[in-house]
């Protein structure tokens, strides 16, 4: 199995998770991160004087998948996420030797 | 002049000036975080802007010496002639300036109560060009009509204590005509615009009904009978209008929320306002309770119908303001005001009731349509919606260039490279930050 | 009747209304932030309940002409004869409606206090049956005792300025009597329930010290020289108690904290509200003091003897209003109010301290007894508690189906499939997010 | 004594109380999330030391009959003779226990403005003794010159209506003399302190403007008309300096922002505080824009000048001070307050300028030097600033044991093993903390 | 050595960290987290409009340890995190090439 | 491709950062995260009880890099990071298999 990773602008996680129903993935995990890369943050002004904020606020989604579904996750990805301009984001596929559910103890592909 | 009416008026004037703010955290906590604000500088910076208009040129307009029933003259431009005496005419105990200064509190209030439609999408300059000509061409002619000696509505017979039609229809209504000129916002009606924090809503609601007790104990313009009566009424209002929103709630959710004991109390509040100071307690729990269970059923509207006014401005202050100037017709009674007139329930038979009709059709009808007209010239010119871009991002980095909370253990770390003060910040884009 | 009394007893009765929201805040900081808009609620939702039942049925037995010493008769039901003019047997300065308004804040934050006790575990159906039911048969005998006249414990000559017993004793045994009857919250004695936003239990605060003015300075029943001494009295019963419990901390852990100068401003409030018009400033000095420390103590008790009283009701309120009392019976002092009496300090000997002692005894036993049966009966039928799963998933959500924050950057997100607001809502089984 | 007089008066304390909170919350919002709780404790604490170091000693420094021009003697120690009975010489309308109250108000924020300027880095226990020290070296004194029958300036016929120098002027240069002793933050000039809410800054902006109608109307020590001009002018110069520094930001970074909004009003209010009773309607307008722009520009200089005046006390309230005091000397009209005299442009000529010169040049010359002694000798004795690790810590933790905020999910397991309350306590290492 | 990956309910970690301090392990690091899957979010009411939230939220824990004590660590986090109940979470496990101990430079399984 | 991930005190990410571009570095993921082990949290006091917070906050880095620039970064992190006191945290290395720019699908080190 695989986990893919992937860094994508906040505002288009409902698309993704749509694109990702689409090809039949349901389950995911989420979190609030920060990136830093070629993308700038924002600006900022207080009192008086212009601040380069140096991140951009970021989701991080993790989806552990069978080895054979890796292509299409990362496809409803890309399809989902993609705005053509900088800071898009990005994705990383990474092994994984072993999948448990908790409530069950099922393990492997059976336990996505 | 009286010191306890004056001290009572000037006390009164704070209370309404301090609902402005309260507004602002009302709002601002029902919106998304990245809007909060901008949704709260909209009521603020009427605090600023309409102080110095009221002054210049609207208080004239709304109270100056009537011209022909419709609007005020100029004796009063630039408050001259506003003094340390009373003007019998319009408050005999008090300072004419400490009269003044209360009216223009609601001249405050009232355009900030229709920012609440076009939350999260409004450019900041279309606004304050809006809340300027607003309040001249909209406002101050609606409180002479009303409120000034020789105005045609206070002629006519028509009551408003405190502002049913002047501050709640009139702010309502122009909502209304303000969501058709602007459109949804992007996601309208697929999910749920989850408020960002109802602790600062409820907060907001507390110092709006304190507040309250100012703007409607107030309009009695002095420490007498009148204003205790309500004063007590204002609260009843909005007793009865949280406990009927929760009935509400209770009957379809089956639970009760906090934002609808919220709303309730508004909506209690404005539906209390034009009858405050005609009605008795039991007739005042009546209107507070019928406000908001009418209320909580009208916040439903927009999405049968479609229009997206973000934080329910039509729902609550236009039905609310509907409901209270219409049962001021049912419930007023002499044996409250004996400057007010007897309701249908108290005896006077439709006479009332018809004049309020007139009276609301009137503020329907004027506040619509220049509201409109003004809108569309505006978005025409220095235009009224930010880009969709902006509003992706949030109203607040995209037109003001600040976010709300910055809570992040690293926080500090947030930003790093100064621009410096004065001359290299002009190189940095300001669009930057769009399109996160 | 007199403008300026009217004019400071309509603003003081603002005052008191503003201290509720103010409560609201103070305890919602407190707790976890699952529980914060419940714990909001059970305050807000009195002002709707209380101001409606107390007209209907609240003042009359309060306030209604003496049966017995022990309730009022129901001349005032529906608050009929409660008019623009004064009662004088009531205050003789200011219009009856006026008087009856202002006891009506009263009302309201009373059982608002109680509900510390019990916050983040309590059914909000069973908060309101027992707020509506102990507002009658606890709250309007207990208030008709000490102020009404003719009341059996205001004749003993016992002393209760603007509420110690009334209030805070009586909430505060009633507090008692609830977490016994309630029980622990589950984790309680395990690790520390940390407040979520202190600055909101500051804000809370600020806003309760404030609204405090109007409580006990406005319980002079007029803008004069006792006004004046009372509301002095009770800025440095705050400070003082601020002092204290800063003190208490500074010895013990140290280092002062922001929880311990808030609770310390409340504590001493607490203290002072039954002296504030019949001490000097050194004495009230000393019962601010007196109160910061002892309730500083006091806090720990929970601990010790198993009891869970969630935000220290007990501790500041039953303790304070122990303190507050007692001590009156020791610094009162014709001087300042010639309709007192003097305390074991001034001369007065132990007389009045022994019906000091009579009074907080009645109150006691009274408050406990009758809250106790109340909250059996209703555990018996409506119910206390929320469930234990309801109870791991906050009651903000089990309860009132929302939650107080939501500051995530893809917030806009966090709710996707709006059920058709009127008919499909129903299908979506409500308890679903339990057990999180 | 008048009733109305009274009533106003014993409410404008309340307000001026409020602002406390008010400044805690308005300087809270600023700071990063870790000193939250630290900055604002720095006010709220304020609250409980001065009221009781006021009654004591503080009153009767500042107000006790004169001596010398320069202090007064110890006739209100411990607020003796200090009653229910107007003292003619100060306040002839209301009890002198009233007017004594509403002057602890001015003596509690004056010291809790400073704290702005050393935000983030000052040790409580040398900002308690700070505090209490310059209260009574520099506060008292410098109240007494200017208001006090007698007071030198007072006497020199400088005007200072609401405490444009003894509270502005006074607090901003000891505010730049305690950061030029306790030194720059960590960081400070390398990246941006980002606010960390400003929704509580703009909370805080709302009370604080609230609460100015007690602090300047008051000080017309009445409801009468000059109390309804101050009042009136109180708001314009908000509203003005809202709107000045608004311009600025819009002209320099091309958008206004809140926080530029809830500044300006501030140095609007610090501006228009001097003149509020002696100037009309259009002079106030005046006089809050020339505040809101010229502070707009003032608090860049702290990154010019390399001074870490952490939240712009020397930017608002001391520029803002000058700018009024000045302003007065130049629009100041007898017309509005026969009391006054008449500045530059009501043909007074340059004689009141003149004194208004003098008056600020005293206050600096002698607030600075005090009050940068008095930094030293503490600064030598008990310590002003936290160690560097706790610095990084924030204040929050290092100093009270506390934080500010506790939203997580899993927050309830934040903390696990509660210390036996009492004994075992002291064992865990209180520095343990620092240097996360 | 390998990283133990676990996504659990909020209201579970603190007997989660019980468990695996009896099984020896003594340093994990937490993520508050969104999860999608199975498990639908709670309903909230807005103004009388009702609506389905679609993430329930969840602590992630991350756990890297030495190959020998895979099994204890998934056994103690599957005991402490199970109600029984759906959404109780996954685990998953992922190889780890090297471990760094920054304030010692202490490599591999002594940086644990 | 390797995925290095850093947990470090929250007020050394920006010395951690420049260390990071001082080495080429100039792209990375940053999470709020709360750490367990053997630094102990810090003390709070609620009303005269004194407790003991179980974590200390933490930011969680990850950066996907190059296998032959591993060293450089696993330097720049311990260099930046360090204050050689207990709680510096850690750094551990994983495989990644594939690295995807959603904005353009690049694939590979092209990627980063
Ligand atoms: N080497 C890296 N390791 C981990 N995350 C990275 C790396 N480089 C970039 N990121 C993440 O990807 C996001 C987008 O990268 P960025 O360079 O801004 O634009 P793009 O994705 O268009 O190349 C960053 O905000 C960051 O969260
Ligand atoms: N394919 C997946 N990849 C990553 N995380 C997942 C995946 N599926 C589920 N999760 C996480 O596990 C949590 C529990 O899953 P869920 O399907 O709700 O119940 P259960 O664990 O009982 O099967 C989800 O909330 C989500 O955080
Ligand atoms: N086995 C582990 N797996 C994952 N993270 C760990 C592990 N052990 C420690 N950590 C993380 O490293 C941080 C620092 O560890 P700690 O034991 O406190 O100090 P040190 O890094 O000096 O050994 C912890 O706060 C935690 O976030």
């Amino acid at each position: 199995m695989k986990i893919v990773v992937a860094v994508i602008k906040p505002f288009k996680l409902e698309d993704v998770k749509e694109t990702l129903e689409g090809a039949g993935i349901h389950g995911m995990t989420v979190t609030d991160v920060r990136g830093f890369g070629r993308q700038k943050g924002h600006t900022e002004v207080y009192r008086g004087a212009e601040y380069q904020v140096d991140f951009a606020p970021k989701v991080r989604l993790e989806i552990v998948v069978d080895d054979d579904r890796v292509d299409d996750v990362v496809k409803a990805i890309t399809t989902g996420a993609s705005t053509q301009s900088i800071g898009d984001g990005k994705i990383w596929i990474s092994p994984v030797e072993q999948v448990i559910r908790i409530r069950t103890g099922e393990k492997g592909p059976d336990a996505l | 002049m009286d010191t306890g009416d004056t001290a009572f008026i000037l006390v009164a004037s704070a209370l309404v000036m301090f609902m402005t703010p309260g507004l602002a955290l009302f709002y601002g906590g029902m919106v998304r975080s990245k809007n909060v604000l901008g949704t709260i500088m909209q009521s603020i910076f009427a605090l600023g802007l309409v102080s110095v208009l009221w002054v210049l040129i609207g208080y004239t307009l709304a109270f100056g010496p009537d011209v022909g029933g419709f609007i005020g003259n100029l004796d009063f431009l630039g408050f001259k002639d506003v003094g340390a005496t009373p003007n019998d005419a319009l408050a005999a105990t008090i300072p004419h300036v400490s009269f003044a200064t209360f009216q223009m509190m609601f001249a405050i209030i009232t355009p900030a109560l229709i920012t609440g439609a076009f939350a999260e999408r409004m450019k900041f300059s279309g606004y304050v060009l809006f809340t300027a000509l607003w309040l001249i061409v909209v406002y101050a002619p609606m409180a002479h009509w009303v409120w000034a000696p020789g105005g045609w509505i206070r002629e006519l017979g028509a009551l408003d204590f405190a502002g049913g039609t002047v501050v709640h229809i009139n702010a309502g209504i122009a909502a209304l005509a303000a969501v058709l000129v602007i459109g949804k916002r992007k996601g309208f009606g697929q999910g749920a615009f989850i408020p960002h924090n109802l602790t600062m809503t409820v907060l907001g609601t507390g110092i709006l009904w304190f507040g309250w007790f100012g703007f409607n104990a107030g309009s009695a313009l002095g420490a007498n009978g009148l204003a205790a009566s309500a004063f007590l009424a204002t609260n009843l209002g909005a007793a009865a209008g949280a406990c009927g929103w929760a009935l509400v709630d209770a009957r379809k959710e089956r639970r009760s929320t906090i934002l609808g004991v919220a709303s309730g109390a508004v909506a209690g509040l404005v539906a209390i306002t034009p009858a405050a100071g005609f009605v008795g307690p039991l007739p005042a729990i009546a209107i507070g309770l019928i406000g908001g269970v009418v209320c909580a059923w009208a916040v439903g509207l927009k999405f049968r119908w479609g229009y997206d006014d973000s934080l329910d401005v039509v729902g609550v202050h236009l039905v609310g303001g509907l409901v209270g100037a219409l049962l001021t017709g049912v419930f007023a009674d002499l044996a409250i005001n004996e400057a007010g007139a007897d309701g249908l329930l108290a005896g006077g038979g439709f006479g009332l009731l018809g004049k309020q009709f007139v009276a609301v059709g009137a503020t329907l009808a004027f506040s619509f349509i220049v509201t409109y007209a003004l809108l569309k010239l505006i978005d025409a010119t220095v235009g009224l919606r930010v880009t969709e871009e902006e509003e992706v991002t949030g109203v607040d980095l995209a037109q003001h260039s600040e976010v709300g909370y910055s809570f992040s253990e690293s926080g500090s770390f947030t930003t790093a490279h100064q621009a410096t003060p004065s001359a290299g910040a002009a190189q940095v884009p300001a669009s930057e930050g769009s399109g996160i």
